[in-house]
């Protein structure tokens, strides 16, 4: 059975962070790039109900569980292969404002797919961002190719992939995790559960109460952490990086959260969700929670964290202004880069 | 007769099916309280419960295997896939299982299932919500496709589909729900699978097509009259089995053709279309018969400047008819 | 984790059988089908060897799981759902002689599929045997859907369904137990663990030593029999039943086998295994086993055994002499079920 | 030069490029010990250890899938589907994500990788041992497709593919592995992929064919001579990219042409090919093209009877050659 958060050390008080091994300014990194991404997460829903860009998804909610565990990693030399909802992993990796706002725009300088995809659809070889397509639960194969050729060529490189507790129902996610473990790849299997794949709860998308109890039929370790609690999130990587680099091989984490807005745009959750479920959440919400711990291990300060508001203000400020005045593509970027010969 | 768009109509089709016949069954992804992403299914979980309306786990190959099961054993499944772009986990069950059932086993095992998918662009929905699948699922012989392009034809066809003792690949453009209205009759209306439907007479040319470019002919085909070219259309509306004593009809009248589909040309509908026509109207030709399709690239992008530029046009229409007018 | 065989009851001593409600003459049934489906098997091997078919697939070692389980079932009313291997359950579930060498001839006579398809491929819907395909895997979700319609309709049919532990890596068959175990589907799926997938072995296809421990993962339970003992096969399959014919739901049954040949006539199986492997396990052949178990039981005296061997013997040469004269198909029948509509 | 198999070839070049570039690796069922259900991988698990050579669980979206991860991450994988068959499972991981990769990074992320596929009919391999899928992955913009005829091309064809920097889909036709013999060039061979090659020069009528097919035109066409028909015989070779301008010009070097096939006949590479005709040469056609194809059956059956009654022949082949040189 899977290892639940309770029995990971919870040590260190009031200064966890440091106990695990987190400088001060590393705590305060994650906090701001969780702020980061919150903040421009909530731009695009205002640009999108202004009627100026299509479609949103997002990545409300889940800023804990992603940010924990790619602070865990070693940005250009670890592996991210990330689902649609992760700003979080993205901003970690070395996407920037700029980048987040000029693929929501679908600009022609999107570093992601020069304005193919759908937002949030991240990619870059130069930052080890795995292109992502939307058919969910392929990535996880992908993840694990990442990882049998890094041992191939014998780097102790690990990879992370993401996924929802929806996609874990496809078939790809059992032959990943199959694969992964019979070589023993440095993969770790980051599940954000939030409860929900669109409309359909978890009962309906399984029959057990934690996704991470699936680890123990592949052999290899599953852990359930509190995806809201972003030092536990870091945590249980953290301890998974350590054990893929030694070449144990494979960890499942299950981060349970929530998302708490709307699947997308383009979805009503009042049909499937209650009010009173969603109020709940938005009281676990992780950054606020963050944000107190930090404030009672005296690392943020009022002052620090207007300064730290200020700047990730700015920062979406001015990358909605450098999107919004860069060029779309032009009709014959269309047929370019169907094959690799034609150059970018 | 009363007027709905077009998946108001699917949605009577499915209402009025499952009200009719208790072994008909609804199953795929957020298919129940939420009705679907689309709202095809809006209602049915509340009439018929969630038991005759499930909403399945994120897995296609479940959705489609598990319907194949369900229908071997009685019952008529309604399978959705949520977008025909995410049908490809399902393929091997669809072509190597549901399409192979009724021919491996001689006729013993065949297998009345409706495999319903919104396909097609124009929404602004990138690659991953944009594509067109008509021809790879057309090539696989044991599956009918069908590609209604009026309000009056989902309903009809889509309860043709679920009646239909084999497996019905049944194909709703996405840009056509809301956009396409029309009367729509009351009750037991049907549509053959296997026929296609004139919906403009014309003398000089024929342009072929389905889907939402059976409505961007028709207005073409306007502009065209305006120029005084007398313009048939004709919808094919079921890929398979294709209606080619239509196709070939058409052609003998006009001796110029011109098909248009958004699926990517190189392989697509509109190179059998045109063998049917080599094969048996050769002789009636009086210039090559010719396609406009989505071009060969993987699929549609999202920025509209893209998206504009994948989708033929009205005006590309045109103007390619007029080319061949002009033969 | 899964329940392992040395856990299941081994109560009845010298009459276990009774104590697991099998008079003797179930028993001897039990006994008549293994030896049948194996005296098929090796005819088909030597008209294989003289070039009279081009194709064997052999179910030899294997009798004892596929025999044991398919008696815990009631044939007609539940529905099984075979791989190519299970010529046990085929017969017990009403397949004759005759019907298996019509198929390894494929004659227009062969009631699953008019010689259309390799043999083994099973299938006839009033012996409620759904047809079989070569796609591995694939079949376990059509169990499920089996299992769906008989709940949707307040039957209390059960469906089992057989796969090779080979399979078991497809996503289909994750898809299938997750769906099964959310509906509480009254589905057993029976894996004939025989070590090899084709020349793969286990190690090579899974990093856990006992498959029937994925089951957890679902929600439902594991079980670990000796497939070489047709009794615990029998008993492990019947509480199964009784579990599902309850509303339970599904469970998962490893039986540990064999696979005595090579993986078909095409096959060599001296490329990947050891003959000191082969002999070892030739010595825990089913068979023999049971039939001694039989003896002292006192329930199959040498008499008895004769009479069986002779019975078989007759029918195999009945069988084969039936096929062989019976007639092909004529060319025109190419066309025919391709949709329904033509009638068989 | 040496005489070999055309499986030898396969082989060979799978060796050689596995010996020149050590990002190479094969991944497949039982490629490893067993060398492959068809021997393609003999001896390589020996040479290059079971880490460059592995045997993969029983599960190909995996086999592909991993392929795909691997290739972004500097490999160049060579997956065996053990049978064409059985690509089912994969076709999300071929379509949707390997021929996407390129297209939807813009260029960043696109992926050398080939997969191999034994195909085709002839070998009593009933239903699921014996299908076609060239049209199939033919219809997939971001994927290349090859069938190799002779040995010489089989081992050019696969080291190109080996080296080419997308997705290649190496379709192997089963029946020719050991019937096909002929002088293999040693060392870097390469063959164009997108080039297509004139096997007989003739003037009266052209085949098209590919695989097994291309051997019995052959065969057709001595036929064919003997009577006093002069036939040219194009071996398409690679599906796509296809060679349009060698279809072309055979085309309006005879006037006629027949297309032949195994896979089904409707939405066949047969009717791309007369489009393609049809589109640019249709003012030098004496005739209408033909195409002779597996008919529109789920597969191929097992008994002996019906698997001939599906195959083309050299002599339904001739015959149908002999309606087209008299049209
Ligand atoms: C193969 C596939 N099927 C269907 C979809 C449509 N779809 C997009 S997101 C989604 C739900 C995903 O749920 P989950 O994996 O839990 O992630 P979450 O959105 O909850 O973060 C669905 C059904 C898809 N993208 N891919
Ligand atoms: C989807 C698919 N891939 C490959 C094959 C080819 N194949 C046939 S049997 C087999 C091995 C099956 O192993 P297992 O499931 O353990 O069953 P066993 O033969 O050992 O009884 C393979 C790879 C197939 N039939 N289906
Ligand atoms: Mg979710
Ligand atoms: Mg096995």
């Amino acid at each position: 059975m899977a290892t639940k958060t309770q029995e990971l050390t919870q040590k260190g008080g009031q200064h966890r962070h440091r106990a695990l091994g987190l400088s001060d300014e590393a705590a305060l990194r994650i906090y701001e790039v969780m702020r980061l991404a919150r903040a421009i997460d909530e731009r695009m829903w205002l640009i999108n109900r202004q009627g100026r860009a299509p479609f949103v998804i997002s990545c409300q909610g889940q800023e804990a569980a992603q940010v924990g565990s790619a602070a865990a990693l070693e940005p250009k030399k670890d592996w991210v292969v990330p689902y649609y909802r992760d700003a979080g992993v993205a901003l970690w990796f070395g996407m920037t404002a700029r980048d987040e706002m000029l693929q929501f725009l679908a600009r022609k300088e999107d570093p992601n797919s020069a304005g193919r995809q759908m937002p949030r659809h991240y990619g870059s070889r130069e930052r080890h961002i795995l292109t992502t397509g939307s058919p969910v639960g392929a990535q996880l194969l992908h993840a694990a190719g990442i990882a049998l050729a890094s041992k191939m060529r014998g780097e102790d490189a690990v990879t992370a992939t993401y996924f929802g507790e929806g996609s874990s129902s496809q078939g790809d996610a059992h032959e990943a995790m199959n694969f992964a473990a019979i070589h023993k790849l440095a993969v770790l299997f980051i599940c954000e559960n939030n409860g929900y794949a669109i409309s359909v709860p978890q009962n309906h998308q399984m029959a057990i109460k934690d996704l991470a109890d699936r680890a123990a039929g592949y052999g290899f370790p599953g852990v359930v952490v509190d995806g809201n609690d972003v030092l536990a999130v870091y945590e249980a990587a953290h301890e998974a990086v350590k054990r893929a680099r030694r070449g144990e091989g494979p960890t499942l984490i299950e981060a349970k959260t929530y998302r708490i807005t709307a699947h997308s745009s383009d979805d009503d959750d009042k049909r499937y969700r209650q009010a009173e479920e969603v109020a709940l959440w938005r009281e676990k919400e992780p950054i606020p929670r963050f944000a107190q711990y930090l404030r009672q291990a005296r690392v943020l300060s009022e002052e620090l964290d207007r300064e730290i508001s200020d700047r990730v203000n700015r920062e979406v400020d001015d990358a909605t202004d450098y999107a919004e005045s860069a060029p779309d593509p032009s009709p014959d970027d269309l047929l370019k880069h169907v094959y690799a010969q034609e150059s970018r | 007769m009363a007027v709905k768009t077009l998946i108001e109509a699917i949605r009577d089709a499915m209402d009025e099916e499952m009200e009719r016949d208790p072994s008909v069954f609804v199953i795929g992804e957020d298919v129940g309280v939420r009705g679907g992403v689309f709202l095809a299914t809006d209602g049915l979980a509340n009439k018929y419960g969630e038991d005759r309306v499930i909403d399945s786990p994120l897995a296609e190959s479940s959705i489609v295997g598990v319907a194949i099961g369900a229908a071997a054993n009685g019952m008529r499944p309604i399978a959705e896939i949520q977008f025909a772009d995410f049908i490809g986990p399902a393929y091997n069950q669809i072509v190597q299982e549901a399409a192979r059932f009724c021919y491996r086993s001689a006729g013993d095992f065949c297998l009345p299932m409706v495999i319903r998918a919104p396909w097609g662009g124009g929404v602004h929905g990138a690659i991953y919500h944009s594509q067109s699948i008509e021809a790879t699922f057309g090539h696989v012989p044991g599956l009918k496709v069908v590609v209604p392009g009026t309000p009056a034809d989902a309903k009809g066809l889509l309860k043709a589909a679920i009646r239909d003792p084999d497996p019905v690949l049944f194909l709703e453009h996405k840009r056509t729900y809301r956009l396409i209205r029309g009367e729509v009759p009351d009750g037991d209306h049907l549509v053959a699978i296997g026929t296609a439907e004139v919906r403009r007479e014309g003398k000089d040319l024929s342009l072929i097509a389905y889907g939402l470019m059976l409505h961007y002919c028709l207005e073409a085909a306007e502009k065209l009259a305006g120029e005084g070219v007398s313009v048939e259309v004709l919808d094919l509306r079921s890929i398979k089995p294709m209606d080619d004593a239509a196709i070939l009809k058409t052609t003998r009248k006009t001796g110029k053709v011109l098909i248009v589909h958004e699926d990517n040309q190189f392989g697509g509908i509109a190179g059998e279309v045109m063998a049917i026509i080599m094969e048996s109207a050769f002789d009636a030709l009086d210039a090559p018969v010719m396609r406009l399709c989505g071009p060969d690239v993987p699929a549609m992008p999202y920025n509209h400047v893209l998206e504009a530029a994948f989708m033929p046009s009205v005006d590309r229409i045109a103007e390619k008819a007029r080319e061949l007018a002009a033969y």
